[in-house]
């Protein structure tokens, strides 16, 4: 918790006090069905209305009928670079979630508990402040009997509120929009339930907490996660053709778009498979504009072969990964890292192609406009890789100026001279397609192919040709990578050790340096976004560090370095690149990065 | 949703000015472009020049017309026609050309398969395309082979073929490509032989003209790999073309199944015929009702609506 | 011509003698229905029956109607590593065989020539010797004119061995068992026109030459092309299923199995897709003992989800790779090294793989049975890399002792007591499945699965296991590259230059390390046929000289490495590691080694 | 090639002789395995009761039986199971399945699957798995939805289901799997609901008995995503459980394909079967004949043959 020295600890005191801390972090334990996911949005809702950062982490249950379930909240007004290592307050409402999350809890922090469902253990009442409250029987008195399982989340919401002293309006509100279009009575019973969670003061809280408020005053923001960035971004940057199957966890997006496109005009297609969703969006993107397809580990790898098809054709085209825990089926609600290396190599001959990682959820949105705008421009599928961490996680950030953001890309189809789709003069190999419809007044009409061709795509067998548009085919990423801008380097620029991390780790790995500098540790961390082709001069920064410890959520490998280590390796050969790689399917904890970190440093 | 909405396409402008004046039908030189690169005498050489004769014809002009194929002896086919094509993959040419019936209403589609690529690994894309009826036209050059990777088995080889992947002669029961698009759903189903070209015309006609997907299944001889294979349905040969009885209700599911299930080469024309909505229109269906609700807003304006409810 | 100038250069002389020479390279040129590859596979038999070394090479046209083709085959009684940059003498059927290839001829090299066709350019004459015979017309006048087209090959074979003063006895030998079975006629068709070549005795051939005796004299030999030696050693390996769809140049090995397994009480399916075939593979596998897949290119990559489900279920597998030029359909007909890439790291998730490369046709042979034994050893996929370059290519090579050789696969079907097919406990993560048909006591039976799962293959969502497991998965092969043997370097073990290959490029590379040698330059060779993972000590080998050049058919690749020098820079981190590369789609020629060798070292 | 020859299975020793000797039937709780995690009152638990049911009927043992799947809800089908299992990737049980079955006579092969796994991404496999007559049964729990990835429209859902794909209602005709499976030459078609045990015992039953594909189209109600999706054929919710009319001939392939395209629900029983070779018997009979040239030998000494043409 960031400040809470300065700002004073969320631990109870002999009277009821209000206690101004910057940041808190708040657990609730349960089964899938408690609606726990609600009450985090709620909080992570309102934190965005507060100009306040917020950061969620939740888990699935991996089997199909449910089964225990946690929603992670930290709400900060200052920095909120992760979803926090342990919780100051757990909310649990069962016997298993207060057993199997209490380890989560800070020394000293405050167990909330069901008192009809936990039983409290003795050993453990010096270590935590424990409140236990009949919070099932309590919302059964509030709203009837009936409702029992639907409104605890809400009672416990309540709870909540009065012990940070939220904003009850603006909660209130937050209730009537969710409940808009429904039965009123459901909203009425969701805020007697909420009040009447409000309204108990439970002896034993003797404190209650101010989030201070935040340094962004002003400035208005969107709460959404990830996978709903990544969508509302492509319908910015003018995608209005999709296509793919469904898989977790990149169903979400596809849902988004198939119901959000109709409204511009746009259409997304579920297909029988991810083969022909992958062949439908290339069939789009060759018909008009850059379209969209997506899935996650087992899906990707059948797109394979027609993403070859978009290399060779040079076909703009957008493929989301939503990373999940692999090989195989794998782990399909866990996290992880490991399709860069199908992204970067994963065709067959020659075929380079574009890969990004978004940082965090306000990038998502952000990465999947230039990911189209860089498909368009290079004529390339680009491959969107993000995780099942950022997919579900929910942040707050700045509201965009759609006015400027969005983008319309309607295909020009002003008739043309005459035309090369495979100009072997072009500057940097850069050319496009032009479209269907559009005539060509020299009556000489192109063919997109995937076979190697001349320069209007017609076949060709020459040993010359095959080398020509190879090249062309990668000077076109090289050209990417000359113009993309130079990562920052996170804390000085010059040190003992930088940490290199890409997508979704961006905050533990920023938190972990900034531990490691309050402990007076030289540590700095460089963060890549343009994963493939990567930008030009990363051997400078390197050169500014004793050690290069690349933090990766996937297996070391046969030798070691990870996957992106292995591919810095590859370029810069230098040996004080070295892998920190983990694959237990969770997001990095800033302790797991420093004790690792620390043990390699060792070495 | 029961009524079909009809949801204007977005037809380019300068294509449309252009269209409104006095262009005149291509000519065949300007249709033609590589020189096929099929074996002499090779039954593909047809289908091609009727579709050249149906753009001719039909003044259908190069912009308007994509042409799409797989890969095989027959998927050549896009390399030699001067007009927008795509040379796909194997087996994926219907949900290539899905993709693009569904996002340009303006164009006609036609896709050109082979028997391997459109009944073998591409068998899937056949079902769900047709059962999806999306508008387009695919004709598929079936010479019970696999012509380009030189004589293995195909789906539709006759029990007792002597492929290099049976030399003792094919074992696996062929499938009937017309059934199989009947039961899966398909609202045109006709057959045809590229040895009788008026027949071709024809059927290509009248696959055109149809609102849904339309299945084109075309007898073409592969000489190198399968001669003599269709002579049975060639009165040049001795064989007989029998046409699909004059009294056959195309709109009779059960009678054309039984049809289309007659012993090889059984009848030709157009065995199947139904309308009903096409994919494309239940979209463009969906898209006016909500559009409706936006009417006047830019782009931008809608997604500030959505993003103002997710604040 | 190794040795010419010891035993004599192929050159036209004043009289008619007989020169001894210890090898020869002839390329015939005509059109792909001529029946050269006929010519040439003669050529090679007989060579194989003479204890000579042989090796061809052949181009396919990539036109469906066929069209200009070659064959050029190299015969000599010493070493034989390539099938020769030039030739010393063309045999050419038409004008476009003349002017297309009279390049790849030997300056005072023979051009013979079919004067019915060819209309020989004055300016040509003084650089090669031109001899002029009117095949086509002495074909028909020899055995009638309707077989025109067809004999004119074999009188061609005639001619050759005429002027090779080649074995007469054995070529009627090697007609007739080719012939045989046919209408009789047909071979007596064949023999007459080979005889009537073999008759003529062209006015200004004016030297016979005599290839030397071999220094393998008693040696049996067999001969065969890459895929013939591959599909052989998959029957002697024990392999008794296997499953494919059709793709050049990978057909011919499932052709082979698919007639010859039957023999075996064995079967090979031809199924509706590649994915359907290896998911049939794996379940052959599953059910009994190690089966086979295989494809080229596009089918590889097809191929990819189900290779990802073998690793994470520990499955046996071996899937053929006989690569092609790509990215996509690329140039099916052509050569590269460029599905290494895809091979290493086309998986989604952590997927480690083996990765194997035959270095020639001998090598299909025993690496297959070797790809087999890894396979069931560490129940794990295997890709078996091989290329169109040695698919195709004819060798001959000792008669393996197939009693020895051939192995009994059959699986164990005996009870046990208690099976975990997934023990964690395992020396080097090493364990075994056991069958269906298999009792187990206990009554706990496995599941082979591609979800992450415990030791009995039931799902787990413990992120320990997930560990765990995944770290199984990579030490099963971390112990089989401490198992491999260090390959050893060709020439000196310490220099200037290493060229580091891979795959079908072993032979140009050691012949180019003969020139340099010859020439005094310090190169050596070192040849990788384990290629993933690498056997362990080869920085050691490194270490012993200024400069290591990766000589791979495959683009440079977005840093310039191409794909073998990329993964040898990220393991060694030893930035002497450079590539030479190139992708036109046909083997190395020597003498492009040696310049582009040059130029990366003059840098 | 028109006679089956019966090709003897290599049988393990140690487990004839075990089964030779006097083994009692499995009891449920030997076949029962991990505690299955479907949701409570899913469809999906009936059909494995009604498995464990066959095996504890049919006296089957743990290792003859083999259970198959691919990705989805009902197949985690082989988790539950006490026997030799493979859970295998999303859409490819059939021809892994057939891998088994066709290396391995000794064993009964059974696939379970849903109805996105079967006939969605797995469409063209049950295609070609049913017209090459491998044998091996093949039950679907059609729930008409994607469970496991939490309600999106299935290729069976019908018109107007409102999914998380479709939230205005599914726009795409449904497949009629019934009929798919007579039109591409499946042998042994039959339809049944998972609320009614004693219909799907006999069913597999019967599908178990059959020499060749059989297909049992099982009716499995999603609780959590489609509830109530069968209550027109369940009696007990006020549908009706409508059988496959007595006099109906399962022989005939017209009669069979009306009758699977009656309109939803249909009728529940056999629609089809028919006796043909299978695809195991084909190559099996191939094999024999091959082998018959080479009685005595060893294996290398087949290989040496072939080798020494070779020289
Ligand atoms: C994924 C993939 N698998 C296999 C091939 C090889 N292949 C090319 S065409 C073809 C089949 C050709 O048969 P058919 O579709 O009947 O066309 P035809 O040549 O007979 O016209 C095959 C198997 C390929 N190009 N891609
Ligand atoms: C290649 C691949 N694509 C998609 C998925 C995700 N997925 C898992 S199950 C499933 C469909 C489930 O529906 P169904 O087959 O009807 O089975 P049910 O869960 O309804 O029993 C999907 C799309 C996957 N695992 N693998
Ligand atoms: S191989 Fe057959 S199908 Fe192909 S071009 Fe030749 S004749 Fe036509
Ligand atoms: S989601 Fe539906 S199909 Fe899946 S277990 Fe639950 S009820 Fe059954
Ligand atoms: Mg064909
Ligand atoms: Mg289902």
């Amino acid at each position: 918790m960031s400040n809470t020295t300065t700002t004073g600890a969320v631990s109870p005191g002999d009277a009821k006090k209000v206690s101004r801390i910057n940041e808190v972090v708040i657990r609730i334990a349960g089964n899938s069905q408690d609606g726990i996911q609600a009450i985090g949005g709620f909080l992570a809702r309102l934190a965005g209305r507060s100009e306040q950062e917020v950061m969620t982490f939740m888990t699935i249950p991996s089997t199909i009928s449910g089964g225990p379930s946690i929603f992670q909240v930290r709400i900060g007004s200052g920095e909120v670079l992760t979803s926090g290592d342990d919780a100051d307050v757990l909310l649990c409402f069962y016997q298993h979630s207060y057993e199997g999350h209490i380890n989560s809890l800070k020394k000293k922090g405050i167990v909330l508990y069901d008192s009809d469902h936990v039983v409290p253990k003795p050993e453990w009442q010096d270590a935590y402040h424990h409140v236990g409250i009949p919070i099932s029987s309590l919302t059964v008195e509030a709203i009837g009997g009936t409702a029992k399982d639907k409104g605890k989340n809400l009672y416990s919401l309540g709870l909540i509120a009065k012990m940070f002293d939220l904003n009850v309006p603006k909660l209130e509100k937050l209730l009537g929009e969710r409940f808009t279009g429904k039965d009123p009575s459901i909203l009425n019973n969701a805020l007697a339930a909420f009040h009447a969670g409000y309204a108990n003061s439970p002896g034993n809280v003797v404190e209650t907490f101010q989030i201070t408020d935040s340094d962004k005053k002003g400035v208005s923001q969107v709460v959404m996660n990830g996978n709903e960035a990544i969508a509302y971004g492509l319908i910015a940057a003018g995608v209005r053709f999709g296509a793919a199957y469904p898989i977790t966890p990149w169903t979400d997006i596809m849902e988004i778009l198939r119901r959000e496109l109709p409204k511009y005009g746009g259409t997304f297609i579920q297909c029988e498979d991810e083969i022909a969703s992958v062949s439908m969006a290339l069939g789009a993107s060759f018909a008009g504009r850059v379209a969209v397809t997506g899935s996650s580990g087992p899906g990707i790898a059948l797109k394979t072969e027609a993403i070859g098809w978009a290399v060779m054709a040079e076909m703009p085209l957008v493929i989301i990964n939503v990373q999940r825990g692999g090989p195989s089926t794998g782990m399909p609600t866990n996290i992880e890292q490991s399709d860069l290396n199908i992204a970067i190599n994963g065709g067959h001959g020659d075929a380079p192609r574009v890969v990004l990682a978004p940082a965090n959820v306000e990038d998502c949105f952000y990465m999947a406009i230039e990911a189209v705008n860089i498909a368009r421009k290079y004529s390339v599928p680009v491959f969107f890789l993000t995780d099942q961490g950022i997919a579900t996680r929910i942040e707050a950030f700045p509201s965009p100026d759609l006015e400027k953001v969005c983008q319309d890309i309607t295909p020009d189809f002003t008739p043309v001279a005459t035309h090369k789709p495979y100009d072997l003069t072009a500057k940097d190999g850069v050319t496009q397609h032009i479209k269907p419809g559009t005539r060509i007044l020299d009556g000489k009409y192109p063919i997109a192919t995937g076979l190697e061709h001349d320069e209007y795509g017609h076949p060709s067998g020459s040993p010359k040709v095959h080398m020509l548009q190879n090249a062309k085919r990668r000077i076109k990423l090289q050209a990417l990578g000359a113009s993309l801008p130079l990562p920052k380097v996170y804390g000085p620029a010059e040190g003992k050790t930088l940490l290199v991390g890409w997508g979704s780790t961006e905050g533990p790995i920023r938190e972990a340096v900034d531990r490691f500098r309050a402990a007076g540790d030289s540590v700095s961390a460089l963060h890549l976004r343009h994963v493939n082709p990567l930008p030009n001069g990363l051997e400078n920064i390197f050169s500014g560090f004793s050690q290069v410890l690349v933090v990766e959520m996937n297996d070391e490998g046969l030798y070691g370095f990870g996957q992106l280590g292995s591919i810095l390796r590859a370029r810069y050969c230098d040996p004080k690149i070295q892998g920190v790689n983990k694959t237990d399917g969770l997001t990095w904890k800033v302790k797991e990065i420093v004790e690792l970190v620390k043990s390699k440093t060792a070495k | 949703m029961s009524q079909i909405l009809s949801d204007k396409p977005v037809v380019p402008a300068a294509v449309t000015e252009t269209a409104t004046g006095e262009r005149k039908g291509l000519t065949k030189k300007e249709i033609a472009a590589d020189h096929p690169t099929w074996c002499p005498g090779c039954g593909d050489f047809s289908v091609l020049a009727l579709y050249f004769k149906l753009i001719e014809k039909r003044k259908l002009w190069h912009e308007k017309i994509t042409t799409i194929s797989g890969i095989g002896c027959s998927s050549r086919f896009p390399y030699f026609v001067q007009a927008h094509g795509a040379h796909f993959i194997h087996g994926r040419a219907l949900p290539f050309a899905s993709g693009v019936s569904l996002s340009r209403p303006d164009l006609h589609v036609f896709a050109f398969s082979g028997d391997g690529d459109a009944f073998s690994i591409g068998g899937n894309h056949f079902t769900h395309t047709a059962r999806k009826n999306i508008k387009m036209t695919l004709v598929v050059m079936d010479n019970q082979v696999y012509g380009l990777t030189k004589k293995q088995t195909s789906p539709t080889s006759p029990l007792g073929f002597k492929s290099k992947t049976d030399i003792w002669g094919a074992v696996d029961y062929p499938i009937n490509p017309a059934k199989q698009a009947i039961a899966v759903g398909a609202s045109f189903v006709a057959r045809t032989s590229a040895a009788n070209p008026n027949h071709v015309l024809a059927m290509m006609e009248a696959a055109m003209d149809h609102d849904g997907f339309s299945f084109v299944h075309c007898l073409s001889e592969c000489v190198e790999f399968y001669e003599g294979a269709f002579d049975v349905a060639n009165p040049r040969k001795g064989g007989a073309f029998n046409e699909v009885p004059k009294n056959h209700d195309v709109t009779d599911e059960l009678a054309a199944y039984k049809l289309a299930g007659a012993d090889f080469p059984g009848n030709f024309g157009v065995l199947y015929k139904v309308n009903k909505p096409t994919k494309n229109a239940r979209e463009a269906e969906i898209n006016a009702s909500f559009q409706s609700k936006f009417t006047g807003l830019k782009d931008w304006q809608i997604l500030q609506k959505t993003f103002d409810r997710m604040k």
